[in-house]
């Protein structure tokens, strides 16, 4: 039947003689019978969307998204292009992983919540906390779900949030929507060189300061160096460090748990997913005083009835479905495949291999600020920082102009200043290096 | 059959502090990191290995009611994995038409799926479509300087998520009884509808499967106090192209992709959740959304091009980016293989198989007529008992336990893609355990990877990482 | 390791103290010890292949291939264009199908025995014979095989083989390397405005035949019409009547029990393969008869220990690995996982779509046919028969300049004569035919 | 846990013959057709649980001797499934260039590798390989007026096609025994050779894993008689960077693809079987093969182009077209990816692999030093049913009862990919089934889907499709 050009849903089954006999047992004539739908809100219209072959269907999708220029992207900022290996496609693909649902029965799911404690465990490793969720949306939700968890533990009252003030605008203006609700106010405190300005910082906070947060490395692509001490103040006034970070980073910078962060959140897709305009995995670890107030989903270990180790959704009683208008988050579809993504990608370099990607982002960063340095009319990097992946370079030229060429020669950077741009190495093929300084030579002129 | 963790299998500590080849300063790195180091083909191995130990939609039925678990089209992984699918998200607008073009083109599909007039396809999830539409209720009102608007109302039996939302939204939450009947009471509704009333979140179907025959005096209700109603997407499949919640009066509404346009549902997600508005309150819509260029040049026969735009009082962002832009891909394949027609059966068989299945099985089903789903009660039998001993018959199991104005609910939605032969499958299953007694129940299951899993233990110690595993096993 | 620059195999898994540990449980200092390898055939040098990562293979091969031109194909002759569903890729690469050897362990293979016996009964009930082997190689050795069988199971001595005077080069020339062991000899016989010459053919045929071919549809795509008198003309001598076709031409045309046939052959990946530059599945199958003759493997049901239904390979003593120099053929491995992925796509199209795909073959064919034929210097079809899915065209031009002017627009259609072009729609999408009459008429002038 | 055939969920039978709907008149079409007509659902499921019913290289070791079974990289199937890959055989050269080019790399690669001056690609299997090498035989030998030369030599211990190949070719086949130590006996090959032999057929290392060491002598005493050393390509995975075929004085061999350079068996098929000869025998292998197209343009910086042709005296053609050509994609990309570095150290771990199982069972092995494999005796033991309690143990078990000459033997390679841990597991089978009893072996497998399976009753009365099940069951 598929083959051929019949009418209705491709994936619905039925024969004829099957609709008959179900609707004989359901005791009415036709489908239409079952729907008692007032007639001022039946919908007799149509949407005018044309049925279309699979084949045809995908001719379509390949047809719009061609309409995507092919370019080298030097881009970053919680987005990174490293290769995926086609392990994780073939293996996260199988259907038993896509397709299933939410582990609400553990008996019969026992290899996804497997894979999802494997992933917690990664984190745990990473950050050093004593918990990770098995996943938010992306960074910038599990920021604001990080500033609601810091109003629940925190003991006094309270209500400022601070953060950089270089702060992607996405991540900043989500964590705004998530204290709308709140008695949250989301502050800024300056940055120096890219990185916290220490001293305005401790100036900034005191005892109606309910969390700190800081990015490393910093939006800029520098690698902060005062974490201790930002973790000092924050702790100093009672609130709670938040972290940024993501698992590549965290594979060679400071573990979060060294410098006294209490929550690390970030964007874990940057390994696992290619990138997808935009979409992500939120990392979210912190430690274990705040278990119970932790959002989304957490796998524990437990036995079966026959005393063998089992794993299972556990203290489900944070969650929407249970607790409802006082769960810890009302997040209930997340990013399980996501995860499923990165601790696969993750297993598949190894510590060596993940130590190795972290080491060549500092190092090819450094190569290519110091040739983009070379050129007449740039200076590069900016920041005198080190730098992990990516850095910012001036630009005599207007960087929107210098953006603009650059892209009618194939390569993508960010904008992030009037003269100035971003530009990114992370899963850049060393071959596209000498074409992108070649470029950059010609339209920084 | 026991797949040992990658920790169990391998543990390989790199050293980084105290190494020359640091390309960073010791104070700036850690000293080591520990993890697994193993080949990829023992990697292929555990994870196939795992995936053996779990029942996805192509394992057999899978009823969950309020969960809409369909069959996932295998070419819509297809679109998604094309290699122009993968871009990063701060490309320039001009350089990324083809995103651009097929988000429109969805945002125009599901408004008029919905009826709605504009759709943000921002939310990475339900939750978050619910959440935005929280949010653009509270930028309405405070815009029109209603701000004392502190309350929202959710019915008893309506899904977690509205309770959660609308108290992470900073509303206080009325709970609103149903009536005998299972539906909305429309004098508990007039109690509880007041100034102070935001909004009233609703599904339709409600999670009964009952369609809620008063909407439109419903609708009428709410907008007399000067509130919002707001449609949960939940159970749009049983609707689909047979009535719009625009029509019905609803001002706000999110869509469940995974539930309704077939989406794998991936173990947990990703999800997303559009969200659709009418005209007044698309103002109000995250940012950005796309929009068609005007066309200011003369050649009016190209293809249209698109841009993001900001809507003029935008509550801003929900998610750093454009939500799950790749299940985005794999709805919009779905929408277009179907078209009209395909959506239109997919109701109609989705209802029939529901109606089909419960007049098969010897549980009581006391509220109808239903839709897309229905809430059998098991009666004497502990619901959730029920749920694993029928693992045992090789099928999933419904919900249970929910929605609570049904004793021991059974809540069962088989979807449009099962088969009569697999309804009688699963109705088989029903019944052969509703003959068992509690012993057997309670025992249950006996025929799964893992046998019944202590939940109690889990949570009371509990250890969430191999880090807690080393010392005690 | 898989992520650092690690030597060696990417897939050999051992760390250095695993190869350690190895090397002293047997007893050597390297593991060069363990190559007894004389000195004068040792091989010192270096291949001269480089190393890849896995995305710079992949990149290269991409890079290689992208140098095929984008053609819309209108070809055909035994292998088409039909679209492949997505459900065949995704559930034929699941590594349980894909990864797994000859089912000699049944006991842990029965998931692809089952399989293998469904593709032959698909087999059994497209050709009305009772015995279908579950693959050879392609069309052309599966009739070579259909030779050798014929010699072994032919009770009289006899040498000579029938074989049409249009039979495509490929299976002729195999058919000759098959023969070339035994006293068979190859001989064509006339056609007839494309369909054999039966009355040439009866005049042909003698006792010392042992086979006589035919083809339907024919090379040119025409439908036989005396398929019955050419099972007589075999059987009147004591010969074998091979028929070649295919899963979808069998779906509608004769069905080849009816009209006689011993043995039926042809290349069954029509269905479930896209065109893979001539990569086949022969299609076997034959009169019960001839079944402890037949070449290759057989699936078959039996029962284990506990009674239950249980699939085995079966008839092996006709296998090369057991009956050597004596065995029915020297095959071995065949083309298992495309005769999955053909009965996954027959059954994906089920008896209505697969009749369907055939008929349009034919009313496509038959339309585009009369449209070439209203092209001033075209005549459409040059033979006056019933055509599936191709048939032949007569140009003006010289086909060699009009298909070549015809690629340089976009398409591909085959130059059968000096003024002939061969066209096929099978699998040519609705949307390309009126470009391609466009491109048709401008080069035809 | 039993999965029904698709004819039993479903027959659906279509009428042609008395149809309105026909394009072709009555006497030309068949009356109907009867075939199962399911849901893409309904097909998912059923393969996806048949596909549960089978040990592929991704569930565990598969140490099959003489199969060379090793993890299959799954970016090869990426490369294979690029649509540029999908091109009809019947195109124009200058139109497939890419194609071209891959085949001639893939040539040269092959060439390098075993040390031979011309490759084929065109057989689609092993013993397809073996059989051009043999026509090949014949047409150098007839080309040169000595179609005299009627006989094969082909060692006892050989692979069953390496006979079923010299049948086919029409040759008389002369056994030739082992000596003593397992390799092939001078004196015997002496008294076997003659002015009749056309070939001798060899593997090295041999199917007891065993190195010929004499090989030089072999083919000096082969060449001397006129015949053609044969290299039989099977165990080429154990010598890859050390030893090459051509070296040795082999003037012809096949590479097994799916053995030595990882392309998926598919539990059958497809395979490739690519002939490597030295330049005297270049002119008889088949049509077409693929060469740089000489440059008469003076743009000698351009990439280069290529072109098919058809050798001297080629013997013609031994497939339709090209072969398999998505497995050749698949080889070639294996090989780019390993280089020169991965390919030798492929054969030193799947050497060492080999001789630490050895040295871990407590079954002997009369056979050394052996090299990628290795052939234990079961002794007393049925080697027939130690495989199948082998099952048991969650492994898969070796190659048994071949070659002949050890009794009972368990011929056993691990190749490369397996851990130290695996070899260990593997071993622990091995020996748990050799401590046990007949009684436990023959009841064996107890844990497998299917339990011990009757094969003689299969052969007995066969059954070869549903048609032949609906009345008896």
């Amino acid at each position: 039947m598929n083959g051929s050009h019949a009418t209705g849903s491709p994936y619905a089954p039925h024969t004829d003689d099957e609709r008959a006999a179900m609707l004989e047992a359901v005791d009415v004539d036709t489908v239409d019978d079952l729907f008692d739908i007032p007639a001022d809100v039946r919908f007799d219209d149509e949407f005018g969307i044309d049925a279309r072959t699979e084949r045809e269907t995908r001719r379509l999708v390949r047809s719009i998204l061609g309409r995507n220029d092919d370019l080298t992207e030097l881009l970053g900022r919680g987005h990174y292009g490293y290769y995926v290996p086609s392990l994780v496609d073939h293996l996260a693909d199988r259907s038993e992983f896509l397709t299933s649902y939410t582990q609400y029965q553990p008996e019969v799911s026992q290899g996804f919540l497997q894979a999802l404690f494997e992933y917690q465990s990664l984190l745990v490793e990473l950050t050093g906390l004593e918990v990770a969720n098995c996943s938010m949306y992306d960074a910038a939700t599990a920021l604001g779900e990080a500033a609601t968890l810091a109003e629940r533990v925190r003991s006094t009252s309270g209500h400022r949030v601070l953060v950089p003030d270089l702060l992607l605008e996405g991540r900043h203006s989500t964590l705004e929507n998530y204290v709308a609700g709140t008695d949250l106010e989301v502050e800024t405190y300056p940055t120096d060189d890219a990185n916290a300005d220490l001293d305005a910082l401790a100036d900034a906070v005191d005892d109606d300061v309910v969390m700190v947060y800081a990015e490393n490395p910093t939006v800029r692509g520098t690698v902060e160096e005062g974490l201790e001490r930002v973790g000092d103040l924050a702790h100093g006034a009672d609130a709670l460090f938040v972290l940024g970070s993501d698992p590549v980073a965290l594979s060679l910078l400071q573990r979060p748990a060294d410098v006294g962060a209490d929550v690390v959140v970030g964007d874990a897709s940057v390994l696992g997913l290619p990138t997808s305009y935009g979409m992500g995995l939120g990392l979210f670890a912190c430690r274990e005083d705040y278990l119970r107030q932790v959002p989304g989903r957490l796998v524990g270990v437990s036995e079966d009835a026959t005393d063998r180790r089992a794993y299972t959704l556990t203290l489900q009683t944070r969650e929407q479905h249970i607790r409802r208008e006082r769960a810890t988050s009302n997040i209930c579809t997340n990013q399980a495949w996501v995860a499923l993504r990165t601790a696969m990608h993750a297993a598949y370099l190894g510590p060596d291999g993940m130590v190795d990607l972290a080491k060549r982002g500092v190092t090819r960063a450094e190569a290519l600020a110091d040739r983009l340095d070379d050129i007449v009319g740039v200076t590069a990097p900016v920041h005198d920082r080190h730098h992990v992946r990516e850095f910012v370079a001036r630009v005599d030229q207007p960087a929107k102009a210098v953006v603009s060429d650059l892209e009618k020669r194939g390569f993508a950077v960010h904008v992030v200043g009037e003269h100035e741009v971003q530009v990114c190495v992370a899963g850049v093929p060393d071959e596209r290096i000498d074409p992108f300084v070649d470029a950059f030579t010609e339209v920084a002129r | 059959q026991y797949e040992p963790l990658l920790s169990e299998k391998d543990q390989t500590t790199v050293e980084i502090g105290d190494s020359d080849e640091s390309p960073l300063p010791d104070d700036l790195t850690r000293d080591s990191l520990e993890l697994p180091g193993l080949s990829e083909p023992e990697l292929a191995r555990h994870y196939t290995r795992l995936s053996q130990m779990i029942y996805g939609i192509d394992s057999g039925p899978y009823p969950l009611g309020s969960c809409t678990m369909k069959y996932n089209p295998k070419f819509t992984e297809d679109v998604a994995a094309l290699p122009k699918a993968a871009v990063h998200p701060d490309r320039s607008e001009t350089s990324v038409q083809g995103s651009l073009d097929l988000m429109y083109r969805l945002q125009d599909y599901l408004g008029r799926i919905g009826g709605m007039d504009a759709v943000t396809l921002q939310p990475p999830a339900g939750a978050a479509g619910e959440f935005v539409g929280i949010r653009v209720a509270a930028a309405y009102h405070e815009h029109n300087g209603e701000d004392h608007r502190d309350e929202v109302i959710v019915p008893e039996s309506a899904h977690g998520t509205n309770f959660a939302t609308a108290a992470l939204g900073g509303y206080d939450v009325v709970s609103l009884p149903s009536d005998e009947g299972g539906r909305v009471d429309l004098e508990a509704l007039e109690a509880a509808l007041s100034e102070n009333t935001a909004a009233l979140m609703l599904t339709n179907p409600n999670t009964l499967g009952l369609f809620e025959r008063d909407i439109s005096e419903i609708a009428e209700m709410v907008h007399d106090v000067g509130g919002l109603l707001y449609y949960d997407g939940a159970n749009l499949n049983a609707l689909l192209g047979r009535a719009r919640p625009g029509d019905m009066g609803f001002d706000v509404m999110h869509y469940n992709v995974h539930k309704t346009f077939a989406t794998p549902h991936g173990g947990g997600g990703p999800g997303a959740g559009p969200v659709g508005v009418v005209d007044e309150l698309a103002p109000f819509l995250p940012a950005p959304r796309v929009r068609e260029t005007e066309d200011d040049s003369e050649t009016a026969s190209s293809e249209p091009t698109y841009e993001l735009f900001d809507p003029d009082h935008t509550i801003g962002k929900v998610h750093g980016y454009q939500g799950n832009w790749l299940v985005l891909v794999k709805a919009f394949a779905y929408i277009a293989r179907l078209g009209d027609e395909g959506l239109l059966d997919a109701s109609a068989k989705a209802v029939l198989n529901a109606n089909y299945l419960a007049s098969q099985i010897s549980y009581d089903v006391p509220y109808e007529p239903f839709y897309h789903e229905f809430v059998a009660s098991a009666g004497d039998q502990d619901a959730a008992d029920v749920a694993k001993r029928m693992l045992d018959y090789g099928v999933h199991p419904p919900t249970t336990k929910w929605p609570e104005i049904v004793p021991e609910a059974l809540m069962t939605e088989p979807t449009e893609v099962e088969s009569k032969k697999t309804l009688d499958r699963l109705a088989a299953a029903f019944d052969a355990v509703a003959e068992e007694d509690d012993e057997t129940l309670e025992a249950a299951p006996e025929r799964t990877t893992a046998r019944r899993i202590d939940q109690t233990s889990a949570a009371r110690s509990p250890r969430l990482s191999w880090h807690e595993l080393a010392d005690d096993e």
